[in-house]
């Protein structure tokens, strides 16, 4: 990080970043409490240690913009707009879940916000993001698509197929790999022939860079670079954010792939711990207004399992509504 | 007086063709995307010429990659196009499987009713054509399967002009099934044929005595097992199902409570297939109707063999649709 | 009437409601509706049996009469002409 | 003070053996401190904390298996400031919540000392072993399982049933399945339809099999169908083997067997009787018949058919159907009769809209069916129609009947035999007929208090013989 960079950094907008890195931090450690007690079933993959990425990303969008996401995507979805209260209900399996309860924690959805999903197959979700940019490139539309996946998904062949259509086609569309170095329990060196995901990216002819996914400063700027240049006309744009999750695939997950030294080192380098530290240091924010937002981010978190404890089951008499349009089973 | 209208010749193929052409001129949104459907003018040249007329935006070859131009296809739809995504044969949608049937038949109901993915893909179909096992697939009962998604199989001339549209107007994915030994087949349609029903089966030819219920590639040769067992003095009823999903079944059940026999014709294979699923349904709901076991005619259990005799042992033909139906009737040959 | 045609009519009118007894092979002197497992209406239908055979119209206080073949054919003896 | 209980790491996990504490009594700790590590049938996992607090209590010794929502530890409020900045701030956690359905069936936390693996879990069976224990009359639990992890196999039920069997009297080789006329299933819904009498008809379909032509040649004029089929010409008639009629009792035992198996399996019974002083009813009944000719006298049994029907008009749920997880009350009153055949067997034809006809005809009903039971001449609806069935059983001398439901009906009212017993009624005491009527009803459909009614409604209505 420049020290330029932090120099311009201004006092409102690292409130915002830090807001939002907290916000999905203790809404998943909620989760995590909530599946242990049966709250929250199925699936449950926590981004905690991921949260940078999400930050600093989508503050760069605009309200027309696209996202495409992965069964990785709490974080997303709530920096992204949709409402605590809605994802939280979704995971419960209520109603008045973002995707009714059909989707659950790995499919949330929300067409305000245009959020295409969160996606349970690895690599599922990348020629649907090429999708989305085709179509806004034939409409003649100045949208960007975000696609973010991890890099479990450079191994199959969606991911190859779909930066090669990508660039061949010109499409307005930016690729996020979120490279947290392993595929569930397979570490990236034990599945790619080569580690460095950015230059696979190049050999499609786009711009490709790696950024350190730690620190939501340089995921901010790296992805305002790709944004604004992809919505010039330069085509598609990759990132590959060098990233650790500090919790385990999900939550039925030894963990038996990775030494307590390696998660050691990396927490130490907790995005949310060292923005603070970094923030402290420039006197950009005081205990009192750390404190401060701390109780705002409980409370909304508080409020979202309060929204999803009042919600309320969808009528069996509805299970086949949504397979088609009209509403018919066929 | 009413006018009759004019019968024009023509192709299996240009009727197809006929169609996206239409749906091109008529909404912006509409677009062709597949293997070689521009410059090469299509594998079974169906698209032959509409490069030229609608440009490379709206006819677009796309690199070999199933999974990626699917994808995007239903990306594309969720954005407000209406693609038509011809996957050359159904051999190649495999490769598209997931996309199919993990997301384009999902993400309306995952979503909670928010996305709907108004797309149409459309694919060769079938045997024949001594191309073995690996192109000679008929996996659109497979394909019926899945909730979410619609199966079209035009088997005449009328319905591969005038199923497309309804289709790509249909805010769900949309599967339309072209039998590839179709193509050359010519048949008279009025001038201006218009859009036909995408959820209704027909009766091609009436009889009282045993419904044939048959599909796609099948339909020709059970129109001509019916006529040879018209000189035995049996009317047999042959249904052309049409959509296999939704399976029509108030077609096929009125003819049945006629008849009270059943002979099922299909190119796909037996277990498991979209006779299976008739049959159940004929089980289910006409039981007390039927006069005799509901028969089938499926093809034989085996990857499609190349040798000319060995294929065409392997997939229903007109003689065994005419023995299964006299063993129906009662007759011991 | 002979007691051997009576006889012969109360084992027709028993075997009406018990075909697949044989009423020649039970003790004449226990209880019939125990013997051939046969129930109230059962038990009816024989009386009405009897009826329609002898012209005797068994009043529904004297059916305890009638509880084994031999008692039944001296009751019908005693009645019919 | 709250719990912290077993976590739920997946819809899969059950239970789960606490291999080794982290803390003990005394401990501070924090949200989202390791405490422990637990073993799963995946993997041992080490699991956290939601709260900050102090160790009080340990619940559950290192080594024991415990269902997921079991209390492993007491933890007193926070008496130490944990963590400084962002968690001290956090608002205090709700109790960790135990599953309900847990708590249903594993009931109070259970203390440590007791070996919970065994008081909790049920028997290790696979599907197989347990169908043929069904099938053989095996109880699981008597049964040690050889399989992995001590899983009962079907060998294991099957060594346990040879032992059963050599301490019992053999029973006898299962009859070979009777066979059964060929009709088509068009033609049968003819036969029935048309009330023809299936024996009559020759099949001469493949193999036999009666179609409809040969309805319309046994010169049927109401089966429509005017083109005579080619197959009509020049099939030969085959008999259908005539079926002995042991086998056809066997039959019927063992559909008896799997109906009566299914409801015992499946319905809730309880159980309600009430005994009803009958003398008003029998005298009437008395003075009844001494003015009837021999062929219109009544039996008891018919006011007491009577008496059911209108009980059920006031007390509907007992008369209807379980269908699809869903109690489908009927609006018309079909009683079904028990009625038990010579030699064995039982059935239960239905008397149709008992509670719209008078006595006399339910008599001619109830007559009509006894005889046609008996000679075998029923029609299939009268056997499937029954919404609701009835067992007279007072002939056998029987008291008191406790009933089996026929599913999926949700009721079975059975009357005991008339006896003269004492009865007390103002303080004095005498000699009545009294019988015992008793209630077979469905939990799911009912329950006791209107099971009580009904019964009442049955003895009240018996009490004024004119009326019905």
């Amino acid at each position: 990080m420049t020290s330029e960079r932090i120099q311009h950094l201004d006092r409102d907008h690292a409130h915002y970043l830090l807001h939002q890195m907290l916000r999905v931090r203790r809404f998943e450690e909620k989760c995590a409490e909530l599946y242990q007690a049966t709250k929250i079933r199925g699936f449950l993959h926590l981004y905690i240690g991921e949260e940078a990425i999400a930050v600093g990303a989508m503050g760069v969008l605009e309200p027309d913009d696209a996202v495409v996401a992965t069964y990785r995507e709490h974080g997303h979805a709530l920096v992204r707009g949709v409402s605590g209260g809605s994802i939280m209900a979704e995971m419960y399996g209520k109603q008045e879940g973002c995707s009714r309860g059909r989707g659950g924690s790995m499919h949330l959805f929300d067409s305000e916000t245009r959020f295409y999903g969160g996606n349970g197959i690895v690599g599922g979700g990348l020629p649907i993001a090429v999708g989305l940019a085709l179509a806004d490139k034939l409409q003649n539309r100045r949208n960007v698509t975000l696609c973010f996946f991890g890099e479990g998904a450079v191994a199959e062949g969606e991911f190859h197929e779909s930066l090669n259509l990508a660039s061949l086609w010109d499409l307005p569309v930016v690729f996020c790999c979120e490279n947290n170095l392993y595929a569930m329990g397979t570490a990236l060196e034990r599945s790619e022939s080569d580690t460095n995901i950015a230059i696979k990216a190049a050999s499609y002819e786009m711009p490709a860079w790696t950024v350190d996914g730690m620190n939501v400063l340089a995921v901010e700027d790296a992805v305002r670079k790709a944004v604004d240049a992809t919505r010039q006309g330069g085509g598609p744009h990759f990132l590959e954010f060098r990233t650790y999750r500090f919790r385990a695939h999900s939550m039925f997950d030894p963990e038996l792939y990775r030494d307590k030294a390696e998660v050691a080192f990396w927490r130490d380098r907790d995005p949310i711990k060292t923005f603070t530290e970094l923030l402290k240091e420039q006197e950009l924010i005081e205990d009192g207004e750390l404190v401060q937002i701390e109780e705002m981010v409980a409370a909304e978190v508080e409020a979202a399992v309060a929204f999803a404890e009042g919600g309320t089951w969808e009528p069996v008499s509805e299970l086949t509504r949504f397979v088609y349009s009209d509403g018919s089973g066929l | 007086m009413p006018v009759a209208p004019t019968l024009v010749k023509t192709t299996y193929r240009e009727a197809v063709r006929a169609a996206m052409q239409e749906a091109l001129e008529r909404d912006d949104r509409v677009f062709l995307m597949g293997e070689d459907v521009g410059a090469y003018g299509g594998c079974y040249a169906v698209s032959l010429g509409l490069l030229e007329e609608f440009g490379p935006e709206r006819i677009r070859d796309t690199p070999l990659s199933e999974s990626a131009f699917v994808g995007a296809g239903i990306g594309a739809a969720l954005a407000g196009m209406r693609p038509i995504v011809e996957v050359m044969t159904v051999n190649f949608s495999l490769l598209a499987l997931d996309q199919i049937l993990n997301n384009a038949a999902t993400i309306l109901h995952m979503s909670g009713g928010q996305f709907n993915v108004p797309l149409v893909i459309r694919m060769a179909t079938g045997a024949g054509r001594q191309l073995a096992a690996q192109h000679s697939h008929s996996l659109e009962g497979w394909y019926a399967h899945i909730p979410g998604i619609r199966v079209l199989t035009p088997a005449t001339v009328e319905d591969a002009r005038g199923m497309l549209w309804p289709a790509l107007m249909d805010p769900d994915p949309v599967l339309i099934f072209e039998n590839a030994l179709l193509y050359n087949l010519e048949g008279e349609i009025a001038e201006d044929a218009g859009p036909v029903s995408i959820d209704q089966a027909i009766v091609r030819h009436s009889g009282t005595d045993i419904t044939l219920i048959t599909y796609g590639g099948s339909l020709g040769k059970t129109l001509q097992a019916a006529k040879e067992l018209q000189r035995d003095g049996i009317g047999a009823e042959v249904i052309d199902l049409r959509t296999l999903r939704p399976l029509d079944m108030g077609t096929v059940l009125a003819s049945v409570r006629k008849t009270n026999r059943a002979l099922i014709v299909d190119e796909g294979w037996r277990s498991g297939g979209i006779s299976a699923e008739i049959t159940t349904r004929l089980v289910e709901e006409a039981f007390y109707d039927l006069d005799a076991p509901v028969a089938r005619v499926c093809s034989e259990e085996v990857p499609i063999p190349y040798a000319k005799h060995m294929e065409e042992a392997a997939i229903p033909q007109v003689p065994k649709i005419v023995a299964a139906a006299r063993e129906v009737m009662g007759f011991d040959e | 009437m002979t007691e051997n045609q009576i006889k012969d009519t109360v084992f027709t009118a028993l075997k009406d409601v018990a075909p697949e007894a044989d009423p020649s092979s039970i003790d004449p002197d226990e209880n019939i509706q125990d013997e051939l497992d046969i129930d109230s209406i059962d038990y009816l239908n024989f009386m009405m049996g009897l009826h329609e055979k002898t012209g005797v119209d068994v009043p529904e206080r004297d059916y305890a009469k009638l509880a084994t073949i031999n008692s039944a054919v001296s009751y019908l003896v005693a009645r019919v002409g | 003070m709250n719990d912290f209980v077993m976590p739920s790491l997946g819809a899969d996990m059950d239970d789960g053996r606490l291999l080794e504490w982290y803390v003990k009594p005394g401990d501070a700790v924090k949200r989202g401190d390791i405490v422990a590590l637990v073993d799963t049938d995946k993997a041992a996992i080490e699991i956290e904390i939601f709260e900050d607090g102090v160790v009080s209590e340990l619940l559950v010794p290192e080594g024991e298996k415990v269902p997921v929502g079991t209390p492993l530890a007491r933890i007193g409020g926070s008496g130490e400031g944990a963590a400084g900045g962002m968690a001290a701030t956090l608002p205090e956690t709700p109790p960790a919540v135990a599953p309900e359905t847990v708590i249903e069936t594993v009931g109070k936390p259970v203390p440590p000392e007791v070996p919970v693996t065994q008081a909790v879990s049920s028997v290790h069976a696979t599907p197989a072993a347990r169908r043929h224990a069904q099938e053989r009359g095996v109880e699981l639990s008597d049964v040690s399982g050889t399989g992995r992890h001590g899983t009962v196999t079907k060998a294991d039920v099957e060594a346990v049933a040879k032992e059963l069997e050599a301490t019992l009297p053999a029973e006898p080789e299962p009859q070979p399945k009777p066979s059964r006329k060929r009709i088509s299933p068009l033609a049968r819904r003819l036969v029935k339809e048309l009330g023809l009498d299936l024996a009559t008809i020759e099949g001469t379909g493949p193999g036999g099999t009666v179609t409809k032509a040969d309805l319309e040649r046994a010169a049927v004029p109401a089966v429509p169908k005017p083109e005579p089929k080619p197959a009509a010409t020049r099939v030969e008639p085959v008999k259908a083997e005539s079926s002995p009629r042991e086998q056809k009792q066997a039959a019927m035992r063992r559909a008896i067997g799997a109906a009566m198996a299914k409801s015992k399996r499946e319905i809730p019974h309880y159980y309600l009787s009430n005994r009803i002083d009958v003398s008003r009813s029998l005298s009437w009944l008395e003075e009844e018949n001494l003015e009837r000719p021999i062929t219109n006298r009544l039996v008891p049994a018919v006011l007491l058919l009577k008496a059911t029907a209108l009980a059920i008009r006031e007390v509907p749920e007992m008369n209807g159907f379980w269908l699809d997880g869903g109690f489908k009350p009927s609006e018309d009153i079909h009683l079904g009769m028990g009625i038990s055949l010579r030699g064995g067997g039982l059935i239960a034809p239905a008397i149709h809209n008992a509670d719209q006809k008078d006595l006399d005809e339910l008599m001619a009903d109830l007559r009509d069916l006894v005889k046609r039971s008996r000679s075998g001449g029923l029609k299939s609806s009268e056997m499937t129609d029954a919404t609701v069935t009835v067992t007279n059983m007072g002939d056998l001398g029987v008291d008191l009947v406790y009933g089996v439901i026929y599913p999926p009906q949700v009721a079975l009212i059975g009357f005991g035999k008339i006896t003269d017993q004492p009865w007390v009624e103002n303080g004095m005491i005498g000699a009545r007929p009294i019988l015992t009527v008793t209630l077979a009803a469905d939990h799911r459909a009912s329950d006791g208090h209107r099971g009580g009614i009904f019964l009442t409604t049955i003895a009240k209505v018996l009490q004024d013989p004119e009326a019905l």
